[in-house]
């Protein structure tokens, strides 16, 4: 009998899932007894046709890890989901947008000049990707970007979900496990839809710190309160910990170590808009009634959107800012060369 | 040291010269400065505003619009005279009350390439910055020559008090401001019942019997109550009071010689400065009779005039009210009495 | 288009105050613009941000908050926990080049539907001149070609 | 989702209120449009009718639900705060869990206030589709009952508060009636006559006073005041703190004797109304009930200087104790009745009518005590001086009322009160009595007769707002008076009337402290400071919150009958719940999920009713439903999303928004 | 009719032909006047000091202008003996704009020139001509323009006062005039086109 088809993609992200992928170590021997490996191009070598040649749901398995940001991305989902029976939104872009979702804040034309005509890119001749380039051997062409950047599901249907930026090693691990163990008829699959390798709640249940009612007076960024008491909530000490409203399933890495969540694991289950929780949590526990007051302490959050949306903007009920819908001719097949 | 921005007013050129000498000479000591609007205008009086709207709120917003733009680290104009303060208080007021006219404003103002944002200055009257701003023990510290024996009737007239658009004063009717200042430069200050009465405005040109019997009614309840002077915040009200003074007697046959001075030429003269750089003398209605009270001897205590009020016997009165700035009550006290 | 633009504004009110002074502006036949259509909430303090985010992308123009007066809220205070999220969802919606005053948190007793009716015509004129917000109509893009539409500049 | 397991069968009913919906929105589009429309969303059915909530409205509904099997109901009508309960009702007979039934408002929403019928219908139809969105989300809840505790709490021990503690006991049924001062009494044992019947005042109340005093149902705590309120209806724990008298009750045999030996004076301005003094140990008049006196402590010279003890020394029952402390008792109460009365309007706030600079200006409640004959002048009517008669009175109407610079609302009472002073003056004196007044107010019984009785001996009627009191005289005639200036409006002319005796009308105001008490009790206050009704008028002794009444002037200006009969009618509703046993709540409250809740106490400090408790122990936080009001403040705050709120769920709302805009992006598909 | 609430008058919404006298004269007035809420309570006229002078008393004025009396009240001597005291406004009730409407009602009868006696209107237009020429007032010229004109005894019997207020260097006759009057007079320009409802 051969192995079950287990295949990864990496879209529109950093490259940190498959890295968090290797780091489970020798567990990534269990993968390769137990899976036969049909696609994975940053492990071994594949071909899109290849693929292609796959009869419809011949991979049992799929780790789907980046957003979609562009047109090819967008055509591998829709080939990886008809290749695969299953398919998981791997890590914290797939699942919702991460830090490349925050390239919805701006128009694509700035992202363009940003990228390459500012002081940070050496580009001397301005060269500017063109869709379609005329060479003497004929033409090449690069994928179109889409408008804006879009989570897997946004794109194609997904089945599970598994958040993380990227996703904490010892919960992939468990993931393989459970999957080898479905394999073998020890365990069933959780619900369609639902949210893996992760908990139920947010990062204060796992958090150690003290907590008591509290009542803010000042926000602070973290490096302003010196020193931080390792032992007592960072909130309570006036630095906005993203912490009440993330996922659990980190063992709350961050404050653990003296820093603030800053929300990688996305929202709690059932929540509908990620900021929104911040956005009602924090103001909760201020301490005022005063509007101006109010609107001081809350200057000590200089960037409300950034801090609020910085994994979730993709996946926001905005899923993205005003500025980013704008029409100007930003696309590269309109933009002109440099 | 305070910074004002400052707005004359057409009588502080002409009729009331004293009011604007004194109030230079005292400006000083006080530690009050004072920026006068470059290229002011008049505030249409009561006059302009009888004619028409737009064009009369325009006439008195282009003070506010070139005042607006001296604005550097004050926003406060002040006005000495009673009626340009109010005008120029009515107008920033009724623009942000009523915004359709605060638009028309400033389509006007446009037209001469001003524009003026209703609210944004704080128009204040000069005792209003006296008392509030330097303040009666500063005020009290600077009095060398204190007018002991003087009695003053303090005469507030109507439009410093009412119609009082930011609730700056005490009361409508009675407020304290001016005695507690006429107090703190030691005169003794008579409690008559017309203090903020009307002089009679624009009626000793327009229908003077009107204003005859106005002014008769002061001056009579100044001279019941034993006043040796007026006080008064206000130019057209010296100039109802003193200038008209003698047409007043002719006309009722009365004989009446109450002379009526600015609040400053008295802050002046208990600042040891003298009676002619405060424009004593300018009166019509002479005061070297109330001024000779002064500094000459220390004059016995007068029997206060008009009606006391009994304490020792009959039923107990309530405590009179006294209100902060803004028109709130300070709570009041038992009055106790040892039986 | 000559057609006047018609806002279409959610507005929350509180069981307490501001639905009543709605019922009781009906009752007296008050007039106000169509433009507000409203939910009730036992109180301002109910009011979830997500709600105003949910009614903005799902293509309402504006979202009008309403609750008791200060230190008169039915449950005490909960109204101030209104006001504290309002302040700082703005700063999010600016964040998201929404304009804040699309969101606008007023105080209306029962007994006051005079003011409501007021505050109701006010906004829908104040929503009227931001124009249209259209999220929904932006969302529903296909994602290649960029429609066109119009995008308000949010000052800095 | 769990929505989508079975799909719903939405019924829609829309009415026509006769024509006062049908008048502006066209109902039959609306029925049509549910219906095909909104079929998707799983409405079975729309019908339209003349009355939905007539009986053959609501029976149209009932066999929808049995017949059809429908298992939501939305119906598009009035207010839900006016028919809710009736078609919850409906639904309940036919066996539908009541809260499956949603009310979508299209008349005090739509139809009142629209004016384009082609605008309100679609306006109509955005509220019918949110109403049905919701009600598909909506979940079956189960009413809460409560068991009601027999006892009764009455704050304010003036007329209304004594008659409804009296209702009560005289039911059989513990009452504890709680007075800040140290009689009951209120202010009504301070005048002398009531209008229009000229009873004396203190022979009609007194013995309703001493009725309370000795009834073994009723608690008396005078000189005490209400600190905390916890709890809800039928479970109040109130605090009361029992302020010291030093004056042992036990002991105190009433006898006086330290009253007369007391060597101070200080005026006395509550019961006198500043007009006469008392002792610094007294009882503050002499009906008082009970009759142990107080020592006013700040006044006492022993509490001043460490020495005196007059009152000690002299007591025959050694009842004098310095050392008494404050005292806080809890009691539970199941109903609470607040009665906690009006204060006076300050007159020297209407700087014009000179009251308190001119010695001869009295207030109306001075001129009671100056005319009841246990006052500070026997019943004599005198000027300040204590001693002359006036000749000529001037009583002014609406001093601080009906005037946008003080209150803006009617007194109700001041034109009576004024006409009884006019005459007492003329019963009295025989003065000249000048009754000024705006708009002569008598519709109560018997009071228009009065009027005309007091015009009838005399009393000259100036109609106008009186624009200053003055002693600044113009000539011979004026020296010496008051001068009362004033329009005459009826003969257009200006007048100058000189008196010797004015006398102000002033008008009612709500206790200085009303706000801290609403705040207090958990209950509504309108900006003036008045307590809110739930109804003005078909419920005006209850509040919004279950379990506190209210009656008597605490909730707006009124005359004695009125106070008397809402604080019997504030009664009657205490009974009818006592006798009930338990009373039903609406389920509307928050609750935990344990699983999700991850411990950050964010909520906990966001419940006024401290219903949020922290097990330390499993780091999760928990809603006791008892306490729990229902306000939906910590479901919104959660940022672990691990609230939920009942009938008021994060799906039903979102689902609400999505129907309220589904026009909006119909039109954009 | 559209009503005149608050609300309208704050923005300046109306159509001249929408107009009742009453509405007319609270459009035309400077803030929001609350003119249609008066209770005719009197306390405006009780409070005048020259009621006595008076034809009709503030409050007949309103009553008046309720009954759309749009001659009688014009005709009416009441705003020209007003002597802009406030007593009124701070004592009203309904915090009626009672002086205010006393010029509004001014500016309407010269406007229409309805008034009876002219030399109050045009000591007030001597005045606005003053300073709409030199941006001051000049106290000199309108006084001598005023009396020779309207009284030229008083001015004689005036002279000594008068000649008193120059003797004391009270009185200058020369006029000042503002730098900016190229600006005002365009300012006043556009102004007078733009009069509310003209």
């Amino acid at each position: 009998m051969s192995k079950p088809k287990f295949a990864m993609y990496w879209s529109g992200s950093c490259g940190g899932c498959e890295i968090a992928v290797i780091n489970i170590h020798e567990k990534i021997l269990d993968v390769d007894a137990n899976f036969d490996i049909a696609f994975w191009p940053v492990a071994m070598d594949a071909k899109v046709k290849d693929v292609e040649a796959l009869e419809d749901g011949a991979i049992l398995l799929t780790l789907w890890n980046g957003s979609i940001r562009n047109e090819e991305n967008e055509h591998m989902a829709h080939l990886l989901r008809k290749k695969s029976k299953i398919l998981v939104a791997f890590g914290s872009c797939a699942t919702e947008g991460c830090i490349p979702g925050l390239a919805n804040l701006a128009p694509l034309h700035e992202i363009f000049d940003v990228a390459f005509h500012t002081i940070s890119t050496d580009n001397p001749q301005g060269i500017h990707p063109q869709p379609v380039t005329k060479v003497p051997e004929g033409e090449i062409s690069i994928p179109l970007m889409k408008d804006r950047v879009y989570t897997l599901a946004q794109v194609v249907d997904v089945d599970y979900y598994m958040p993380g930026c990227p996703p904490e090693s010892h919960q992939i691990a468990a993931v393989i496990d459970l999957v080898i163990q479905v394999l073998q008829g020890k365990a069933e699959l959780p619900p369609k839809g639902s949210v893996i390798g992760a908990g139920g709640s947010t990062v204060c249940e796992e958090c150690p710190r003290k907590r008591g009612v509290k009542t803010i007076k000042a926000f602070h960024r973290i490096q302003e309160v010196a020193p931080v008491d390792p032992d007592i909530c960072l909130l309570e000490q006036g630095v906005p910990c993203n912490g009440p409203a993330t996922r659990s399933g980190c063992d709350a890495r961050c404050p653990n170590v003296g820093a603030q969540c800053i929300g990688c694991y996305g929202p709690a289950e059932g929540v509908i808009d990620y900021g929104a929780r911040l956005v009602t949590a924090f103001a909760s526990v201020i301490d005022a009634t005063e509007p101006e007051e109010i609107e001081r302490i809350l200057d000590g959050i200089p960037d409300p959107t950034g801090q609020f949306y910085r994994f979730n903007l993709a996946d926001s009920l905005f899923r993205a800012s005003a500025s980013s819908f704008k029409k100007n001719g930003q696309s590269p097949a309109k933009a002109s060369g440099a | 040291m305070s910074e004002y921005i400052f707005y004359p007013g057409c009588s502080m050129e002409s009729s009331a010269k004293a009011y604007y000498d004194s109030l230079m000479v005292i400006a000083k000591p006080l530690g009050i400065t004072l920026k006068e609007i470059d290229d002011w205008n008049c505030c249409g009086a009561t006059e302009y505003v009888g004619m028409n709207l737009i064009p009369a709120y325009s006439l008195i917003a282009r003070n506010l619009a070139l005042a607006a733009k001296m604005k550097n680290g004050t926003d406060t104009v002040v006005a000495p005279c009673s009626a340009c303060y109010l005008n120029l208080a009515k107008a920033d007021y009724y623009m942000s009350e009523r915004p359709s006219l605060g638009e028309k404003v400033n389509q006007a103002l446009e037209a001469g390439g001003l524009h003026y944002e209703a609210g944004s200055l704080d128009i204040r009257h000069l005792l209003d910055v006296i008392i509030n701003d330097i303040g009666l023990d500063v005020l009290k510290e600077k009095v060398v020559k204190p007018l002991k024996g003087l009695r003053v009737a303090p005469y507030l007239g109507c439009m410093v008090p009412r119609p009082d658009y930011y609730h700056r004063w005490s009361d409508a009717e009675h407020p304290i401001e001016l005695v507690e200042v006429l107090k703190a430069i030691g005169a003794e200050v008579i409690d008559y019942p017309l203090a903020t009465s009307c002089c009679g405005g624009h009626m000793t040109q327009i229908g003077p019997e009107t204003a005859y019997e106005l002014i008769r009614r002061l001056i009579s309840s100044a001279d019941r109550y034993q006043a040796d002077i007026m006080v008064t915040v206000c130019p057209m009200c010296q100039m109802n009071l003193d200038a008209y003074q003698g047409e007043t007697n002719r006309y009722f046959g009365t004989n009446y010689q109450m002379p009526i001075v600015f609040f400053t030429q008295l802050i002046g003269l208990a600042l040891g400065f003298s009676p002619k750089e405060l424009g004593f003398g300018t009166e019509i209605t002479s005061t070297k009779r109330a001024l000779a009270r002064i500094g000459v001897e220390i004059p016995e205590p007068v029997e206060e005039g008009g009606p006391r009020r009994k304490k020792d016997e009959g039923l107990p009165m309530p405590p009179r009210l006294i209100k902060n700035a803004k028109g709130k009550s300070l709570h009041h006290h038992v009055e106790e009495a040892e039986s | 288009m000559s057609e006047q633009f018609e806002p279409v504004i959610i507005g929350f009110t509180c069981n307490w105050c501001s639905y009543r002074a709605a019922d009781l502006a009906g009752t007296a036949r008050m007039k106000y613009a169509p433009n507000v259509r409203l939910i009730r909430l036992m109180c301002s303090g109910r009011l979830d941000p997500t709600f105003v985010m949910k009614a903005l992308a799902t293509g309402a123009d504006g979202v009008l908050i309403t609750g008791c007066h200060p230190g008169e809220c039915h449950y005490v205070e909960q109204n101030y926990k209104a006001l504290r999220r309002y302040l700082l969802l703005r700063r999010v919606l600016k964040g998201m080049g929404i304009a804040p005053e699309r969101v606008k948190l007023v105080w209306a007793s029962a007994a006051e539907g005079t003011k409501l009716t007021n505050e109701i015509n006010t906004f829908v004129e104040e929503i009227r001149a931001l124009g249209p917000l259209g999220w929904n109509k932006k969302l529903a893009g296909n994602g290649h070609a960029v429609e066109e539409l119009a995008v308000e500049e949010v000052a800095a | 989702m769990s929505a989508e397991t079975k799909k719903p069968k939405v019924g829609v009913y829309v009415c026509h209120c006769g024509t006062n919906i049908s008048h502006t929105v066209d109902v039959e589009q609306v029925r049509d449009w549910a219906e095909k429309t909104l079929g998707a969303e799983g409405v079975v059915i729309s019908r339209d009718y003349k009355f939905m909530c007539s009986s053959l409205g609501q029976e149209l509904i009932e066999k929808d639900i049995k017949e059809m099997g429908l298992d939501r109901v939305v119906v598009a009508a009035c207010s839900p705060h006016l028919h809710e309960m009736t078609f919850r009702g409906a639904s309940k007979r036919a066996g539908l869990n009541p809260y499956l039934t949603e009310l979508a408002s299209i008349r005090e929403q739509v139809s009142w206030v629209h004016t384009d019928k082609e605008v309100a219908t679609e306006k109509a139809k955005a509220v019918v589709a949110g109403a049905v969105e919701r009600v598909v989300q909506n979940e079956p809840l189960e009413d809460i009952r409560v068991p009601i505790h027999p006892d009764t709490l009455v704050v304010g021990g003036g007329i209304a508060g004594i008659q409804a503690a009296l209702e009560i006991a005289n039911a059989g049924f513990k009452v504890y009636l709680v007075e800040r001062e140290p009689s009951i009494g209120g202010h009504m044992a301070q005048f002398d006559k009531t209008f229009p019947t000229l009873d004396c005042a203190a022979c009609i109340l007194t013995p309703r006073m001493f009725e309370a005093g000795m009834h073994p149902n009723i608690e008396l705590l005078t000189w005490s005041e209400v600190t905390n309120v916890a709890g809800y209806v039928g479970n109040f724990t109130v605090t009361i703190k029992k302020k010291p008298r030093y004056v042992i009750e036990e002991l105190c045999t009433g006898c006086g004797i330290c009253v007369e030996k007391c060597p101070k004076k200080v005026v006395d301005d509550v019961y006198e109304a500043g007009l006469g003094y008392r002792k610094v140990v007294y009882t503050p008049f002499a009906q008082a009930v009970p009759k142990y006196p107080v020592i006013d402590a700040p006044n006492c010279t022993y509490f001043q200087k460490g020495t005196c003890k007059a009152c000690e020394k002299f007591c025959p029952t050694n009842a004098i104790d310095f050392n008494q402390k404050e005292e806080f008792i809890n009691v539970e109460v199941g109903n609470i009745i607040l009665a906690t009365g009006y204060d006076l309007f300050d007159a020297r706030r209407v700087s014009n009518y000179g009251y308190g600079r001119l010695a001869n200006v009295f207030t109306s409640i001075e001129f009671e005590r100056m005319c009841n004959a246990a006052g500070p002048t026997s019943g004599n009517i005198v000027l300040r001086d204590g001693k002359t008669q006036p000749k000529s009175v001037g009583i002014i109407h609406c001093v601080g009322s009906r005037d946008k610079n003080y209150n803006n609302y009617c007194s109700s009472i001041c034109c009576m009160q004024s006409l009884k002073f006019a005459h007492l003056v003329k019963e009295r004196t025989g003065a000249t009595v000048y009754d000024f007044y705006i708009d002569m107010r008598t519709p109560m019984k018997a009071y228009d007769e009065f009027y005309q009785r007091v015009m009838d001996e005399g009393t000259l009627f100036v109609r106008g707002k009186v624009a200053q009191v003055t002693n600044a005289a113009r000539n011979e005639h004026e020296e010496g008076k008051l001068i009362i200036q004033v329009e005459d409006t009826l003969a257009g002319k200006q007048r100058r009337i000189p008196v010797d005796m004015v006398v102000l009308s002033t008008g009612m105001e709500p206790r200085h402290d009303a706000k801290e008490t609403s705040h207090l009790f958990g209950i509504g206050c309108s900006s003036d400071g008045w307590f809110t009704e739930k109804h003005p008028k078909l419920d005006p002794i209850s509040t919004m919150t279950e379990g506190i009444m209210i009656a008597g002037t605490a909730t707006g200006p009124k005359d004695i009958p009125a106070s008397v009969a809402q604080g019997a009618a504030a009664a009657a509703r205490v009974l009818d719940k006592i006798l009930q046993k338990e009373v039903v709540l609406e389920p509307i409250k928050a609750s935990v999920n344990q699983e999700q809740c991850s411990g950050c106490r964010i909520c906990n400090g966001l419940c006024p009713y401290n219903a949020i408790l922290f097990h330390e122990d499993r780091m999760v936080s928990e809603i006791n439903p008892a306490l729990c009001q229902g306000c939906g403040t910590c479901v919104a705050a959660c940022p672990a999303g691990a609230i939920n709120g009942t009938g008021f769920s994060n799906a039903q709302i979102l689902a609400q928004i999505d129907g309220l805009l589904m026009d909006v992006n119909l039109a954009g598909a | 009719m559209p009503q005149m609430t608050e609300e309208r008058v704050r923005a300046g919404l109306t159509q001249e032909e929408d107009l009742s006298l009453l509405n007319e004269v609270s459009m035309k007035t400077a803030g929001v006047s609350h003119l249609e809420m008066c209770i005719q309570c009197g306390s405006c006229g009780g409070s005048c000091p020259s009621a006595a002078d008076m034809d009709h008393t503030p409050r007949m004025l309103f009553a008046m202008l309720r009954a759309g009396m749009r001659e009688l009240v014009l005709q009416s001597n009441t705003p020209w003996i007003c002597v802009s005291c406030y007593h009124c406004v701070v004592r009203c009730p309904q915090e009626v704009h009672i002086t205010d409407v006393m010029y509004t009602l001014k500016g309407m009868a010269i406007r229409e020139k309805k008034f009876r006696d002219a030399v109050a209107p045009e000591f007030s237009e001597t005045f606005v001509d003053m300073v709409e020429k030199y941006g001051r007032s000049f106290e000199f010229g309108l006084a001598t323009r005023h009396y020779l004109k309207h009284a030229p005894l008083r001015l004689v019997g005036m002279s000594t006062m008068g000649l008193g207020m120059l003797a004391k260097g009270r009185m200058s006759m020369t006029p000042r005039k503002i730098k900016g009057m190229t600006q005002l007079k365009s300012i006043l320009k556009k102004a007078k086109e733009m009069e509310l409802t003209s």
